[in-house]
């Protein structure tokens, strides 16, 4: 389904939604949000892209592939669970360091890193589903569909399918 | 030099969402919004934005201002028992031509009196609306787009 | 003893390598491991023999509730039995390694038969109950092996399983037995259990272990009704049937309850059941024999037969039955053996075991024909052979009973004649007579074939000439053995003019007389009706039992693991419905509070919504588009709930993954077609009360679960923990990220592996479709379609993850 | 019972009886499209919902639920509108083939 | 309204156990969906929760404000939300897999046990396996 | 605190990643996946030796004390169901190296394997009811794609029906949750088993077991909740359909042993006779089930089911014999189990058929196969001096010590019938003859050992069958910690005091 | 001050949703119904969110809401083009009221000129 307009606001779109989805994640840990959130929102970002240009365009965008994502999102949970235990400490104790920039402190700690994890294997979750799904081929379903029907008016027994929805 | 622009932009959005104006906050904001622009760089395209703030302003109020009138207006229609407009889909010729500026067009076409933007031809030179009220006829409608919304754009966009 | 078993057993294990090393030879080297384990065990007489016993322990398993030793105990009787395994074994495997020296599995029969020694040496020499369990299990199981060791045939598979399950249950009913008998007593070792019989005697368990323990000893030897199996196990090759089934494992049963009869004997049921089943075991088989013409099916009877009277000697329990029932198991073991091994080189040389097919194979097979006269005669109790001893105390211990000894010993009697017709049988139709034309050009069998059969016969004749060779070494310190107590007598050939010897001329001239009929009776219409009533009816009803519980699983599986899910689901749903609502009502009881007052009209718009979507769900099931759609809009007011209950981070959650679910439904739905066919209204109302159900107990069961306060101390922990020790303002949060942290990480891999999952089903080409083109012809199929462009494998497809 | 308090009333009034219309409309149809418009309709209500309480319950934080509804729901609305598209496509090519 | 969730909670429960029971493997999988959201409302119910403050400290406070609402439930759920969407988007793969393989999705006509499954094994005779390090 | 107990479930994850990342590497795959094995190994080792010296091992992640954290707890029935799945997860890793084709290895099976492997890991360690919950999840995700993986019909048939079933049932399993929450406001299971006694009302608790014997029962496949195992465990490859045969129901087995003597003691007389029904129940209906069958993989399908009651049996007689039994049986039967899926494996690469009618003569060509079949059979059927023996003497005394004389004739009985379906292997398979026409031609020429690298798959039956006699003949040390672990379960109170502290 | 402005939004903002229900609800055909569904309902959810803004005065949550704001204006009339388009190609009812359709010429002639694969099913 090519649309101009869908395709040059996407364009748009995509920006504010990973950034809103990073502000979701950062926060996560202070108010709503976080990195299982965060991630839902960057992931729509880049389906919505895909739904307006295809997923090929949006793997260029992407640059890495979806199920790689994952395997860094465990490896950093992983990290963070056993950067306490390299300090002593059991499995996933949270470390945190804190930064002061004139007036506002950061905080960076294992949990952070916990969340990074979450945040990117629920983006190479989605992204991987949706865009498997989206790269496969419609006409099989339609080619199906269609040999079904001829099935059925040769032999006559109802396989019983119809197309489309209830008007 | 436009991406580092939009670069601040970003960086400003994201003081402004997290709502703490400071240095480390802004530094923190420029450093995501690089990393934004590094994923989604590549899809913005050459408009240019920055001319013409104050053209921009003006198409906004216009803009508003109709989106109020037409929501009345479609009030009116709504809750007044039967109708008595008379509605289409009509072909607009269309002068602007980049893509921002026809999805402009489309989007405030759609959130204006009655229209609601259905298809751009595949040579974009048309925009097929889906006009409420073509009661005066299908050439004003027509020329209340081409002479409104399009030319607030397109002054804003050249 | 231990380390003489487990050598028999290592051996046996490597057999295989071995007989591949030494060709034909195994036989001879192999044959040294029971010579080797017999001299032991003789070594053993001097002190058996002055009342000696001799016990050997070594723990195998110690800890409360489980006191296993592999112990040893040797003693007269168990002597006697180890004489018999070692001594005939030694002969066997000669005799297999010549029976079977073309057959390409000897080294299997070698390797089988040895470990079967091993386990039957076991049997009788193993002291702890649960120890003896597990030699007896092992008989069964080598046994089980060497009847089937002409696997290629049908029936020899059907014997061995015949044979397994028989005697295989009454093993369970035997181990049952024991536990008790250990339970009731406090011991596990024969040897001491000996001095506990009254403590048995007594318990209130003392009939259930009798019976589970004569389960076990009647189906292993072989006692009415259980006897078919061994006949069909004639099945199995003749070195096989000469040493399983009529020298050593069949008499197993008769051995642990010979063992056992100081322990539980010499009671009211004991007498009726041994001594009962011994006697209608006897009568029956033993003119069933002569119903046949096949000499191993007439031997293996005549088997039955002893077995048969040596339960009902062990049932008299009297001193008397007890010197007869040790004669007679030795005298049989010889000539039994020896006829075997006979009849098993007929078979072996003319190519049939069946006596009218035979005939004046005399001067061909001299040697057999003697040693099979001695041993019939033998059998047929006749002087001055050994087997005429036994005979004799048979009648004396018979004519001794307490209570009706006329029945007894007119069975006996009645009995014998038709074992001397047998015997009769057995030599003089494949021997004498005119010679016959027989499938193979009969000869004189090999040396090894006819060695082992000759020493017994001679054997028999000499202990009958000079029982005094045996009786005090062997006979005597075995008979205690049963008895339980020190018994002193010695054997004569010659007793006098007496009651017995006259009823062993009258039994002699019965079955010479039977013997001339022979030809008229076996075809006289009672015989095949006494024939069809005992040998093949039984059969008949153990399959039946076997075909009916075949039957039965058939239509259990019929019914329920019929392939409908929705069968299954509604199954687990009423199981569920009737265990966890049953439970419920009836021990807590509904408890319901609920305050409807604190409820905002908007609230209320919310609940309304969320039922007119179920029923938008329910309704539009023809359009899987709107039930999407409906299915949007209960999560959206679910998140609306969760949002007024101060949940954010859960509405946000919400909404989000009910969006992205009802997208990842819809990008399916393009592809799946709609369904239109639906189930009938009985198993659609069916589904609807299932339903309704459950969904009521569950809000009954949250009300009653919500009717008392909760206590929130870990949330109030977390609360307090939060901010100071973990760092984060948002509670929630903090919990995933830190305080239940491994949950999330669990949840994570979840959805990380759902996603592999899902990319792995849609991307991976069908496995094994290029393999068989079978699948690939019926094109009709909308997989085949998808298949070719799968393999082919456009640009992104086919790619590894 | 301030004007304030008033108002907020009156736009739960409001948002109700919009969710109930426009499941009026959902049950109606007739056809998916009119399903869809009625489903973003109710994304629209809900987000309304959840911002009126952010002021009626006094905790700003539920506004950003609003707003990722607001950029999901539009994601989803696109995706049914796409869904739509191509059965629609489909049944097209079947009537041509 | 905590009143009326078991009540909506029981009901979404129902609906989902009757469309999990249909024929159609899609309407099936929508059974799930409502299923376990009925079975995350249930715990939210189960957790107590009441129109409560949420579970958040306030910038400059210590703890949240009291009463807060219940914050682990919320968390659980959570949890279960993710998982649940996980298992979704699978069970959904595997439906549309099993379509494009059996030819459709009929539980009742083309769901039989499988008896025989040797042909599940490829290559029986054996290519490559076994060359550890290739 | 001991930290090694996050390691049974850190290191399959690490493996499983490194995995992922390494995927388009066959080789690398594979000696990720047996390495990772070992080292799981190794660490379950040390953290048995610290058990079986010091008791029950604690850990509290993230440092938070019980019951407000997660806490990991290493008793020795966790110790003993750790060892075994160790061990079959190594012996699968290597047998998978033949028989996984090189599709699958691309498609993520090897990090399935240890997905699954942390996930089983992580049930039998959690000493959290919820983070039980998320780790059955875990296996059953895993399983789910490990059943599918390959998208033949078979395996899709089966999977849907596995999928649907045990997706519902982790929905109960989380309800249950719920409820045990909002009955006692706590989620660790030490804590648990505090507070339940001192709910009022004792009827509800009782029906929160109930739900959790139907949550676990769906997934342990007991009596009338087994019906997806048969449908679908004999359909994915041989090393899959081996270790969820072997593993993945007694994780059900091991959830209900541990909440049945943890938490819900409190009506035993009720919830545990229950339990000796539904025993009877599944042994009968399981072995009826092989009986009619004739598909090697199918009858041993079956055969899961029955032997699962004799463990339900075990822990229905809720004494020290009862449950060193149940234990003791669950880790024999592992090992028989898997050891018959993996030899049905081999036959099938050898006669091209899973289809008893259509096998034969696998004893005379394949004889050392046969002693290897034989073995795993009779063990199975309990026949001494095997690692069965041991299992079912233990039950039947204790059966017979506690007066159970019915459900011990039935469990007697059934034994028999077991007997009866590996005979019915054995006759068709091995004894019988070859068949005239569909065997593939490589039959009886390709050795086990040499050319075609069978021996990858033969090595690892000939290992277990190993442990199977070694367990057998040596059972003592076997037996005794069965005794240690089941002393532990019925005296809650040295649990509860290595989680909480002393109260 | 503030709150009565927040309070006006507020009215004004549930007003215009209702309008978009009852729009959706009344209006003859489901272009007609999209109309009242696009702009009033994004008037009426812009508006609560103003009432936001202006209840709290404070810069973060104005700024949100007006980012939402905004974010709706964007998405709100492209929803309504692909759904319109969509419902457009699925066939539509025109209600009698509908006097010119120059889009159905249009694909007619995209169609027969064959560069119709812009507007054909086409997921890549
Ligand atoms: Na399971
Ligand atoms: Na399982």
């Amino acid at each position: 389904m090519k649309s101009l307009i869908l395709q040059t606001a996407t364009r748009w779109l995509i920006g504010i939604m990973v950034l809103f989805s990073l502000f979701i994640f950062f926060r996560g840990h202070d108010e709503p949000g976080g990195g299982f959130i965060g991630g839902l929102m960057g992931a729509a970002a880049f389906t919505l892209y895909a739904v307006a240009f295809g997923t090929e365009a949006t793997r260029k965008v992407l640059r890495l592939e979806p199920i790689t994502l994952i395997g860094f999102g465990l490896l950093s949970l992983l990290i963070s669970g056993f950067i306490p235990v390299v300090m002593g400490d059991p499995f996933l104790t949270g470390k945190w360091l804190f930064l002061d920039w004139g007036g506002s402190e950061t905080k960076l700690g294992s949990p952070l890193l916990f969340d990074i994890g979450v945040y990117l294997c629920v983006v190479g979750f989605i992204v991987v589903v949706i865009f498997s799904l989206e790269e496969e081929k419609l006409d099989h379903g339609i080619l199906e569909n269609r040999k079904s029907k001829k099935r059925k008016s040769r032999s006559g027994k109802n396989r019983g399918y119809k197309h489309g929805e209830g008007k | 030099m436009k991406i580092f622009l939009f670069n601040i932009i970003l960086a400003m959005i994201w003081m402004a969402v997290t709502a703490t104006f400071s240095f480390g906050n802004l530094l923190i904001g420029m450093i995501i919004g690089y990393f934004v622009l590094l994923v989604v760089g590549s899809t913005i395209d050459q408009s240019g934005y920055t001319r013409k703030v104050w053209k921009a302003a003006i198409l906004i109020i216009f803009f508003l201002k109709e989106l109020f009138v037409s929501s009345v207006r479609v009030a009116k229609d709504v809750l007044r028992p039967g109708f008595r407009m008379e509605s289409g889909v009509v072909a607009i010729p269309l002068d602007v031509t980049s893509d921002f500026e026809i999805m402009l067009l489309a989007n405030m076409i759609s959130l204006t009196p009655g229209t609601l933007s259905l298809e751009v031809s595949e040579d974009r030179k048309e925009l097929f609306i889906h006009a409420m009220y073509i009661d005066e006829g299908v050439d004003h409608v027509r020329e209340s787009i081409k002479n409104g919304l399009e030319q607030y754009i397109m002054e804003v966009t050249r | 003893m231990l380390i003489m078993i487990a050598l028999i057993f290592g051996v046996a294990l490597v057999t295989p390598w071995l007989s591949g090393l030494l060709k034909e030879k195994a036989g001879w080297v192999l044959a040294l491991l029971p010579l080797s384990s017999f001299i032991y065990l003789v070594s053993w007489i001097p002190e058996i023999a002055t009342g000696g016993t001799v016990t050997q322990s070594t723990v195998w398993v110690s800890m409360d509730y489980f006191e296993v030793n592999l112990a040893f105990y040797l003693d007269g009787l168990s002597l006697m039995f180890g004489l018999i395994i070692t001594g005939i074994g030694t002969f066997i495997v000669l005799y297999g390694n010549g029976y079977l020296h073309d057959n390409i599995y000897l080294p299997r029969f070698h390797c089988t038969n040895l470990l079967f020694m091993g386990s039957m040496l076991g049997v009788v020499l193993a002291d702890n109950l649960i120890s003896i369990f597990v030699f007896w299990e092992l008989t069964s199981f080598t046994s089980y092996l060497l009847i089937g060791f002409n696997h290629e045939q049908e029936a020899s598979r059907k014997a061995a399983l015949q044979a397994l399950l028989v005697t295989g249950i009454g093993g369970l009913a035997l181990l049952a037995g024991m536990i008790l008998m250990g339970f009731a007593t406090g011991h596990w070792e024969v040897s001491t259990l000996l001095n506990e019989g009254d403590i048995v005697r007594n318990h209130l368990h003392y009939l259930p272990i009798l019976l589970l323990v004569l389960g076990g000893a009647f189906t292993k030897s072989a006692q009415f009704p259980f006897h078919f199996w061994l006949p069909s196990a004639m099945a199995a090759p003749t070195p096989v049937s000469a040493y399983l089934h009529s020298a050593t494992m069949v008499k197993a049963g008769v051995y642990i309850l010979a063992r056992l009869h100081p322990v539980l004997g010499s009671t009211e049921p004991w007498l009726i059941l041994v001594g009962g089943f011994g006697l209608v075991t006897l009568l029956m088989s033993a003119w069933l024999s002569i119903s046949f013409t096949d000499m191993k099916q007439i031997l293996a009877y005549s088997t039955v037969m002893s077995l048969g009277t040596m339960m009902m000697l062990i049932g008299l329990g009297t001193g008397l039955a007890m010197q007869a029932l040790v004669v007679y198991i030795f005298t049989h073991a010889m000539y039994k053996g020896a006829l075997f091994m006979v009849a098993g080189a007929i078979d072996h040389e003319a190519g049939t075991r069946d006596v009218l097919k035979l005939g004046g194979l005399w001067s061909l097979m001299p040697i057999s024909a003697v040693t099979a006269i001695i041993a019939a005669l033998s059998m047929a109790g006749i002087p001055p052979l050994y087997g005429f001893i036994a005979k004799e105390l048979l009648y004396e211990s018979a004519l001794e009973v307490a209570g009706w000894p006329v029945l007894f010993i007119s069975v006996a009697v009645i009995a014998n004649m038709a074992i001397v017709a047998a015997s009769a049988i057995v030599v003089i139709r494949p021997f004498f007579g005119k010679q016959v034309k027989t499938p193979h050009k009969a000869h004189e069998a090999p040396f090894s074939m006819w060695i082992g059969s000759a020493v017994l016969a001679v054997l028999s004749m000499i202990f009958g000439i000079w029982p005094f060779l045996v009786d005090k070494n062997l006979m005597v310190p075995a008979a205690s053995g049963v008895w339980g107590a020190p018994m002193n007598f010695y054997l004569s050939l010659w007793h006098g003019i007496n009651l017995p010897l006259i009823l062993s001329v009258v039994t002699l001239a019965g079955g010479i007389l039977v013997y001339w009929h022979w030809d008229y009776l076996r075809d006289s219409i009672p015989m095949r009706v006494y024939q069809t009533g005992f040998a093949k009816f039984p059969v008949k009803v153990y399959e039946n039992l076997v075909n009916g519980m075949l039957g039965l699983a058939g239509w259990q599986t019929r019914v329920l693991q019929n392939g409908l899910i929705s069968n299954y689901l509604v199954t687990i749903l009423i199981a569920a419905l009737i265990g966890i609502g049953y439970t419920f009502v009836s021990r807590s009881g509904v408890i319901l509070n609920p305050d409807f007052t604190e409820i905002y009209f908007y609230e209320w718009a919310l609940v309304i919504a969320i039922f007119t979507s179920l029923g938008i769900i329910l309704a539009f099931g023809h359009s899987r588009l709107t039930m999407v759609i409906g299915a949007g809009v209960v999560g959206f007011n679910l998140a609306l709930i969760y949002l007024i209950h101060g949940a954010a981070d859960l509405a946000m959650t919400q909404v989000m993954v009910e969006t992205l679910t009802v997208i990842l439904v819809v990008l399916v739905l393009i592809h799946v077609p709609q369904l239109q066919a639906t189930r009938n209204l009985i198993s659609q109302s069916r589904d609807a009360f299932v339903a309704v159900a459950s969904g009521l107990l569950m809000t009954l069961l949250i009300y009653t679960a919500t009717s008392t306060p909760l206590d929130m101390f870990i949330s109030e922990f977390y609360a307090e923990a939060s901010y100071p020790l973990a760092h984060g303002r948002n509670i929630v949060n903090v919990i995933l990220v830190d305080f239940r942290a491994l949950d999330t990480m669990g949840e994570v891999v979840v959805m990380s592996v759902a996603g592999i999952a899902v990319y792995a089903l849609i991307k991976m080409t069908r496995t094994g479709s290029a393999k068989n083109r079978s699948e690939k012809i019926n094109s009709g199929k909308p997989g085949s379609a998808k298949k070719k462009s799968a393999t082919s494998g456009s640009t992104p497809k086919g790619k590894a993850l | 019972m301030n004007f304030f308090s008033i108002a907020i009333i009156v736009v739960y009034v409001f948002l109700s009886l919009s969710l109930l219309i426009s499941l009026v409309r959902m049950i109606i149809g007739p056809t998916p499209p009119d399903r869809v418009v009625a489903l973003d309709l109710i994304a629209f209500v809900v987000m309304g919902y959840i911002a009126t309480y952010s002021i009626s319950s006094g905790h700003p934080v539920y506004l950003d639920v609003a707003i990722a509804l607001a950029l999901i729901a539009f994601f989803g609305t696109v995706a049914f509108a796409r869904y739509i598209f191509l059965r629609a496509s489909q049944r097209r090519e079947d009537q041509h083939v | 309204m905590e009143a009326l969730l078991p009540v909506i909670a029981g009901s979404i429960f129902a609906a989902g156990v009757y469309l999990l029971l249909k024929k159609g493997l899609i309407t099936t999988i929508i059974g799930i969906m409502l299923i376990s959201n009925s079975v995350n409302l249930a715990l939210f119910s189960l957790g107590r929760v009441t129109r409560e403050n949420p579970p958040l400290v306030a910038n400059g406070e210590l703890i949240p404000a009291t009463p807060f609402a219940n914050p682990l439930p919320q968390a659980l759920i959570l949890t279960a939300i993710v998982i649940g969407f996980g298992l979704l988007a699978f069970v959904l793969a595997l439906a549309y897999r099993s379509y494009k393989e059996l030819g459709t999705v009929d539980q009742d006509t083309l769901l039989k046990d499988p008896e025989d499954t040797s042909k599940a094994i490829v290559n029986v005779t054996n290519d490559n396996r076994g060359k550890i390090n290739r | 605190m001991n930290g090694l107990l996050i390691l049974p479930i850190a290191l399959p994850l690490l493996t499983a990643t490194l995995a992922l990342i390494f995927r388009n590497y066959s080789s690398i795959q594979r000696w990720i996946g047996v390495a990772g094995m070992v080292a799981i190994l190794m660490s379950v080792a040390a953290l048995f030796r610290d058990v079986y010296v010091d008791g029950i091992q604690v850990l509290q992640l993230g440092n938070w004390e019980a019951p407000f954290g997660i806490t990991l707890v290493g008793d020795m029935l966790s110790m003993l169901m750790l060892g075994i799945s160790a061990i079959m997860g190594l012996i699968i890793a290597v047998y998978s190296i033949y028989d996984i084709d090189k599709e699958r290895e691309q498609f993520g099976y090897y990090p399935l394997l240890h997905i699954l492997l942390m996930g089983v890991n992580g049930s039998f360690l959690t000493g959290d009811i919820f983070n039980m919950y998320v780790w059955f999840e875990v296996l059953l995700v895993a399983s789910f794609i490990l059943l599918a993986l390959g998208n033949s019909k078979n395996q899709l048939q089966g999977a849907l029906k596995y999928v649907i079933i045990n997706l519902f049932s982790s929905l109960i399993f989380l309800f249950g949750v719920a409820m045990l929450y909002s009955i006692t406001g706590s989620l660790n299971m030490a804590d648990l088993a505090l507070r339940l006694p001192e709910v009022e009302n004792v009827g509800l608790v009782t029906t929160v077991a109930m739900i959790f014997l139907i949550a676990f029962g769906i997934k342990a496949a007991i009596f009338p909740l087994f019906f997806w195992l048969p449908a679908s465990y004999h359909t994915p490859p041989v090393a899959i359909s081996a270790i969820f045969g072997g593993l993945l129901t007694k994780v059900g087995v091991y959830a209900l042993i541990r909440t049945f003597t943890l938490l819900f003691t409190q009506d035993v007389g009720y919830t545990h006779t229950i339990l000796l029904w539904i025993a009877g129940f599944t042994m009968v209906t399981g072995v009826l089930g092989a009986a009619s069958h004739y598909e090697f993989r199918k009858i041993l399908s079956f055969h899961i089911v029955s032997q699962i009651g004799y463990m339900i049996m075990g822990l229905a007689f809720n004494t020290k014999l009862g449950l060193m039994g149940a234990i003791f049986y669950v880790l024999h039967n592992i090992l028989a189990k898997s050891n018959l899926f993996l030899i049905s494996g081999i036959a099938q690469r050898l006669t091209g058929t899973f289809e008893l009618k259509q096998m034969g003569g696998l004893y005379k060509h394949y004889p050392f196969l046969a002693v290897l079949f034989l073995i795993s059979a009779f063990a199975l059927a309990g026949f001494p001096p095997l690692s069965g023996f041991w299992a079912k003497l233990s039950l039947v005394k204790a059966g017979l010590s506690i007066e159970a004389y019915v459900i011990t004739a039935v469990a007697i009985l059934v034994g028999l019938l077991t007997l009866f379906s590996m005979t019915k292997i054995w006759m068709s398979a091995f004894w019988g003859p070859v068949p005239e026409k569909g065997v593939p031609d490589h039959f009886g020429k390709m050795p086990l050992f040499g050319p075609g690298n069978l021996y990858i798959m033969v090595l690892p039956v000939m290992a277990i069958a190993g442990l199977i006699i070694l367990i057998g003949l040596v059972a003592q040390p076997l037996l005794e910690v069965c005794l240690i672990a089941a002393e532990q379960l019925l005296n809650p109170s040295v649990y509860i005091e290595a989680v909480l502290g002393a109260q | 001050m503030f709150e009565i402005i927040a309070g006006i939004c507020l009215i004004l903002g549930g007003f215009f949703m209702f309008v978009a229900a009852v729009g959706i609800l009344r209006l003859p055909d489901i272009l007609m119904r999209m109309h009242a569904s696009t702009k009033a309902g994004t008037l009426g959810i812009g508006l609560i969110l103003l009432a936001v803004a202006f209840t709290y005065a404070e810069i973060g949550i104005v700024s949100r809401a007006v980012a939402t704001i905004i974010f709706v204006l964007m998405t709100a009339p492209v929803a309504a083009h692909t759904i319109g388009r969509a419902a457009y190609y699925h066939g539509i009812k025109f209600w009698k009221g509908t006097i010119v359709d120059d889009l159905k010429s249009y694909y007619e002639r995209s169609r027969k000129a064959g560069l119709s694969s812009g507007n054909h099913p086409d997921p890549h």
